[in-house]
């Protein structure tokens, strides 16, 4: 038994830990559990980007989606919590569809992976690139307009005419500001607080 | 070192082997500075209170006391409260240590001795650094009582409403060397002190003191100590947790205060570059000799942790002085003056770099050979 | 009387969260000894604060009534037991006014030094304890290594640092040991630069003017209405000290002293004080002038101490004996308040002329500072609760009595 | 403003109120009758020559001899006193007020007997008169909540009362 | 052919992002916690993400030639930060339908109902 590939080694491992996880999410009912099993779900999908030599995707998963959009979640989770975390059960017969359903997706979806042979994988003599590639840099000329990956693109229009992301991502980062002041403003309850009237308790307005 | 095992071992063996040792390398190093930090805050903050601190245990300065307070926090009973969500309780401590120790992974110590030389390596430690907030809310939320929730959330926003100012105090390095790989960052600070981003434009220089600010209120030190705020709060989100889940939780600040304070080093203070280039004035660089370059290395690893054991003594010293801020005022330091001026200071300093380049643009320059060599994948850092 | 802050504001939070009923003591640290308050928050925002009290209620009245005058001191001493001697003062000049009896003029100055070094104890740990509920222990640390000097200062004097029970009704128990006094002024001789230090560490600390600077704003009258005496009073500029404006036989204690009561009356300072400005964010009244207040009246205290050492080394005669233990009391009434650290401090006495009081009445200070609590932490932040107790200077042994 | 001067300013509206007073005593005081309290500290208080803006304390004096012996001796009637000690910043003067209640309301054992509440003059009464109310069982009428303030909430009995017995047991802990 | 040594190929990226995208749907068709369904908002996004990244990656396939490159990543960035704003909002309305209702549970809003 020659060598084991350490590349699908990991990738396993990280497979196994995303996938166990993404289904606890689904089987849990107390919230804050289901929270922490996505965190740890998204974690292990992190580690695949890495494995797939997205390395700078890899630290951006883990910044802004585990870092914050999750922790934007666990702050929704704490402070709709009434009480304590009612669990609220869907009945047998829901369950029972739904999963129907999912199963006939599931399987459709994974006949289709492996149905197209080009995406079997690469031939073993292919060496793997030792070094983590460098994508950070390469992603950056990508918004340039610098297509460092495309430059052995057959056709030279394709090459010189390929225009970089820039300007969606400004529109994005516009977009994401106007959002979150949109769900701040919408978020913010107004409440009027009399001082020393009689009546000491402040009189909420929805 | 990998490959050199390599030869004689089959290769999983080496990988794993190297893997291993950084990690135990790596450990020692958070386990070590969370002791010798407790003895140096309780030292430091004895002197700034006219008083003596620890010098029954172990000798005169008292050097045993970090030992002693560890086996008497092991030998504590270990109690989960009864409106605990025990296995979320449990888990919370690790997560934080976690966190903070996968900081260690990317910081550089000398010019090539990190664990993972990562080529996002400043984003990486801010996405990692990210993480700890989440030990916290469930450490929180998990001990069951109305007051450690109070100081979670406390905790939670305001580390949060931090990482924006922080990750843009840290984009400024990044900018002027053109690549967030930590060690070329701390390479392109070599030469005397001037070379210092500190000192490289005064757009830096108020950049660095707003990153000191924000990485005391990320890692709850000092006045913006909300979440542990003893007069209100009893002891915020730490309240229900006793014994070794204390233990690792406090691990995991002092950790963090000398993750912190490293970071800054390598991207304010040059890293192991110190204020006399001692290691190029004797000669000790890599192309004398092996032995000669791993000996200013070295040189450079000791200047490296007297600078961030020197951030550290700074936090420690900011937190016996001042009193407390209340949790509206830190958020209104954060939004109303941290993330202005480091906005202000990061587009004083693309101005400055662009108008006053110290020597060639590295921007530019580095991208033409990417050009020509499209297919060869760049090798990282050694076409300057 | 409603001061500016009294019209609604429509005060915006981000997320409404349902109201909570949250018991801040009676063992909380920053309670001062077991007073235990129950703050109606909504998410940060407290909208009612109700102090409880009662917890060391010993009935210290009832108790005088099976005692003589000379044997209920020693419970005078556990009313403030940070300021003990000004407990003592208090009653023993309470039933000298009843029995209409004078004491020498060398007792007076001894008194006098006795009372102003409680005084300088007592706002000692006052500004230590604020430090403390701020989050800054050094502070706490600082002041009290200068009060354990004062409490030696005690211990040479009359053997207990507490609770001395030395200023007995008629006199002094005992007379000054020689070389006290000497002591008294290298005490007093190295504590003045610590008084810059610790003006240095917290009254010009921008955080600790950002914590306590329109805090606890309370009015003139709000002052007066609810009976706050003493620095509270003095901070909200009403210019009224017992040691001038109190009754004869107390006043006279301090004749030929020259001092100046410390109070702001037009919401400034005399400027010749020669202590740091005054900051402009802070108004008239709230809790950083209470804590100004304490630390100018600690310079004062020193400057009457080394006048009374003075004036007790000059004065002819000696130290006047106590009265016997078993005297007879005339009948009639009493009622006195001397200036204690905390404030007024009121005893009165019924007597029907047996040598044991028919009835004691015991009135303290941080009862009626405390009164006004309710009304301060309107709408305050959970955060600011300690930072207003704290201005207050409670000592709840004399408020549960 | 010396006490006789203070008397005579309240005799014009207040003469039927006014019972008897004392300027030769230690504290000169002068008597009132208790419903008539309010009205008068009201005046006491926003008389710009009388301006008594601080109400030091409220007593409450409990003149009864338990033993049959002494209290022929004594010359006085059992009864409940209250004073009421006030004080001026503006003028610096000094005044007592003293008003007589019976011990029990119409002679029956149990019935607190009532006075008219001044904390609507100084909200510091509020306070007092809830010690007064605690410690000796004087019902004052008007007040905001009145509660007590020092004995826990469920204690029978009012301890500064003379003839007072201490309760054998409380909540099971041996009291005698 | 043993899991471990064979090398990792394109399908094998695909099988786990369709297992993720499927726990998403599941999780959105059966929970009735409003934040549950969100969670599997950002299960199905990220099973996407997956599939962008294996798609785009230079060492899982054969042939570089129809390869979409570093489009895939690009694409995977806009693909989080669109999530991040989207869970922003959906939180905002979560905390108002709580604030109006005092409940999180889905099937109880159905004033929209005729």
């Amino acid at each position: 038994m020659d060598a084991i590939n350490w590349h699908s080694f990991f990738f396993l491992m990280c497979a196994l830990v995303a996938c166990t996880f993404a289904i606890a999410v689904v089987i849990a009912s107390n919230i804050v559990r289901m929270a922490c099993y996505l965190v740890i779900s998204l974690a292990a999908v992190a580690g695949l980007f890495f494995l797939a030599g997205a390395d700078f995707l890899g630290a951006a998963q883990l910044m802004v989606y585990v870092g914050g959009t999750m922790v934007l979640l666990v702050f929704g989770v704490m402070l709709t919590a009434r009480g304590p975390f009612v669990s609220m059960k869907t009945g047998p017969a829901q369950w029972l569809v739904a999963l129907m359903a999912a199963g006939a997706l599931l399987f459709v979806l994974v006949q289709a992976s492996f149905s197209i042979p080009a995406w079997a994988g690469p031939l073993a003599s292919q060496p793997q690139p030792a070094t983590l590639p460098a994508t950070a840099e390469q992603l950056g000329y990508g918004l340039l307009g610098v297509r460092a990956d495309q430059l052995d693109q057959r056709d030279a229009v394709a090459r010189g005419g390929l225009s970089g992301y820039l300007l969606p991502f400004e529109i994005i980062s516009v977009h994401l500001v106007v959002v979150l002041v949109g769900a701040a403003y919408l978020a913010r309850a107004k409440r009027r607080v009399t001082k020393l009237s009689t009546n000491t308790a402040g009189s909420h307005k929805p | 070192m990998a490959e050199f095992l390599a030869q004689y071992v089959p290769s999983w063996l080496a990988y794993t082997a190297v893997g291993l040792v950084q990690a135990a390398l790596c450990l020692v190093v958070a386990l070590a500075s969370a002791a010798v930090f407790i003895w140096l805050e309780r030292k430091v903050s004895a002197r700034i209170q006219d008083r003596l601190g620890p010098t029954r245990v172990g000798g005169r300065f008292g050097w045993l006391q970090p030992p002693a307070d560890g086996i008497k926090l092991l030998c504590k009973e270990d109690i989960i409260p009864a409106a605990a969500d025990a296995p979320l309780y449990r888990i919370a401590p690790y997560i934080s240590f976690c966190a903070v120790f996968a900081v260690f992974l990317a910081l550089p110590f000398a010019s090539g001795w990190v664990a993972l030389d990562l080529n996002a390596g400043a984003f990486f430690v801010l996405a990692v650094a990210g993480l700890e907030v989440f030990g916290v809310i469930l450490g929180g939320y998990a001990s069951g009582s109305k007051w450690s929730l109070y100081g979670a959330m406390r905790a939670a926003a305001q580390v949060i409403s931090y990482e924006i100012p922080l990750a843009l105090c840290v984009v400024v390095p990044v900018l002027i060397t053109g690549s967030m790989n930590l060690v070329e960052i701390g390479d392109s600070q070599k030469g005397w002190f001037t070379s210092w981003y500190l000192f490289h434009d005064p757009f830096t220089f108020v950049t660095f003191w707003v990153y000191v600010t924000c990485v005391t209120a990320s890692t709850n030190r000092a006045p913006f100590d909300l979440p542990e705020a003893e007069s209100e709060l009893v002891a915020g989100f730490l309240t229900e947790y006793s014994g070794w889940r204390w233990v690792v939780f406090f691990m995991a600040e002092y950790a963090a205060m000398f993750v912190v304070s490293g970071f800054g080093a390598v991207l304010f203070l040059g890293g192991w570059n110190g204020p006399i280039p001692l290691a190029s004035l004797l000669g000790l660089t890599p192309e004398n000799h092996a032995i000669l370059g791993w000996l200013g290395n070295l040189l450079g690893m000791a200047n490296f942790i007297t600078k961030a054991v020197l951030g550290v003594v700074f936090m420690i010293w900011l937190r016996w002085t001042l009193p407390r801020l209340r949790i509206d005022q830190v958020m209104t330091t954060c939004l109303k003056y941290c993330v202005p001026i480091a906005s202000a200071m990061l587009a004083g300093v693309m101005i400055w770099t662009y108008l006053f380049p110290k020597g060639v643009i590295d921007g530019v320059r580095h991208s033409a050979p990417v050009v020509q060599q499209a297919s060869a994948q760049p090798q990282s850092g050694d076409h300057r | 009387m409603s001061t500016e802050r009294m019209q609604p504001e429509t005060v915006e939070f981000d997320v409404r969260t349902d109201e909570m009923l949250i018991n801040m003591g009676p063992q909380h640290p920053s309670t001062h000894g077991v007073l235990r308050l129950v703050l109606r928050t909504d998410g940060e925002v407290v909208n009612e604060v109700t102090p409880h009290i009662g917890y060391l209620h010993r009935c210290a009245e009832k108790i005088g009534e099976n005692l003589t005058p000379r044997q209920f001191l020693p419970y005078t001493d556990r009313l403030d037991y940070l300021a003990g001697i000004s407990m003592n003062l208090g009653w023993a000049l309470t039933v000298e006014k009843l029995l209409g009896h004078k004491v020498s003029e060398k007792t007076r100055h001894l008194r006098v030094i006795v009372a102003e070094l409680s005084r300088i104890a007592s706002h000692l740990v006052a500004a230590g304890c604020y430090g403390l509920d701020l989050g800054s222990f050094t502070p706490f640390m600082w002041t009290f290594r200068e009060r354990e000097k004062i409490l030696d200062l005690y211990e040479d004097l009359c053997g207990a640092r507490l609770t001395c029970s030395y200023i007995t009704v008629g006199g002094v128990t005992a007379d000054v040991p020689d070389g006290w006094l000497k002591k008294c002024e290298e005490f007093l001789t190295q504590f003045e630069p610590v008084i810059d230090d610790l003006h240095a560490l917290l009254t010009n600390n921008a955080i600790f003017i950002q914590r306590t600077a329109g805090i606890g704003v309370m009015s003139k009258a709000t002052a007066l209405d609810y009976g706050c005496t003493g620095p509270v009073l003095r901070g909200s500029g009403v210019d009224w000290d017992l040691r001038r404006d109190g009754e004869p036989i107390y006043t006279e204690m301090y004749d030929g002293y020259t001092w100046r009561v410390i109070a702001a009356p037009e919401g400034k300072y005399p400027d010749d004080h020669p202590y740091p400005p005054v900051p402009p964010e802070t108004i008239l009244g709230d809790s950083w002038h209470r804590y100004f207040v304490r630390m100018l009246e600690v310079v004062q205290s020193m400057d009457l101490v080394r006048q009374g050492i003075e004036k007790y080394s000059m004065a002819a005669g000696d130290v006047d004996e106590p009265i016997p233990l078993k005297k007879k009391l005339p009948k009639g009434e009493a009622y006195l308040e001397t200036e204690a650290p905390k404030g007024q401090m009121g005893f009165g006495i019924v007597s029907d002329g047996s040598p044991v009081p028919w009835r004691v009445r015991v009135k303290s200070s941080s009862f009626c500072n405390l009164s006004v609590t309710p009304e301060l932490c309107q709408g305050v932040l959970v955060a600011d609760i300690p930072a207003i107790i704290g201005s207050l200077d409670l000592v709840l042994g004399e408020i549960d009595r | 403003m010396i006490p006789q001067a203070i008397y005579e300013k309240l005799l014009h509206p207040f003469r039927p109120w006014l019972l008897a007073q004392d300027f030769a005593a230690i504290d000169p005081w002068i008597e009132v009758r208790a419903d008539g309290l309010p009205e008068i500290c009201r005046v006491l208080r926003d008389d710009p020559d009388l301006a008594f803006d601080m109400l030091n304390c409220i007593t409450a004096v409990d003149y009864f001899e338990p033993d049959e012996k002494k209290a022929a001796a004594a010359e006085w009637q059992p009864h409940l006193e209250l004073q009421y000690h006030l004080t001026s910043t503006v003028h610096r003067h000094r005044i007592v007020l003293k008003s007589r209640l019976a011990r029990w309301q119409n002679n029956e054992i149990g019935q607190l007997p009532e006075a008219p509440s001044v904390s609507s003059v100084w909200s510091t009464a509020e306070w007092h008169e809830r010690e007064v109310f605690d410690l000796m069982g004087v019902l004052f009428v008007g007040h905001r909540d009145l509660r007590r303030i020092l004995c826990p909430e469920d204690w029978a009995g009012h301890p500064l009362r003379k003839d007072y017995q201490m309760p054998v047991e409380y909540h099971g802990i041996q009291a005698r | 052919m043993n899991p471990l040594v064979a090398p990792i190929g394109l399908s094998h990226y695909l099988v786990v992002g369709s297992i993720l995208f499927v726990c998403g749907v599941l999780c959105m068709a059966t929970k009735r916690n409003v934040l549950g369904v969100l969670m599997g908002i950002e299960l199905v996004l990220n099973g996407a993400n997956l599939n962008f990244i294996a798609f785009g990656s230079p060492m899982l396939r054969a042939d570089q030639s129809n390869s979409i490159g570093l489009d895939g990543q690009m694409i995977a960035l806009f693909v989080i930060v669109l999530a991040a704003a989207e869970a922003a909002v959906a939180l905002a309305i979560a905390l108002n339908y709580y604030h109006t209702h005092a409940t999180v549970d889905v099937d109880q809003a159905n004033e929209l109902k005729g």
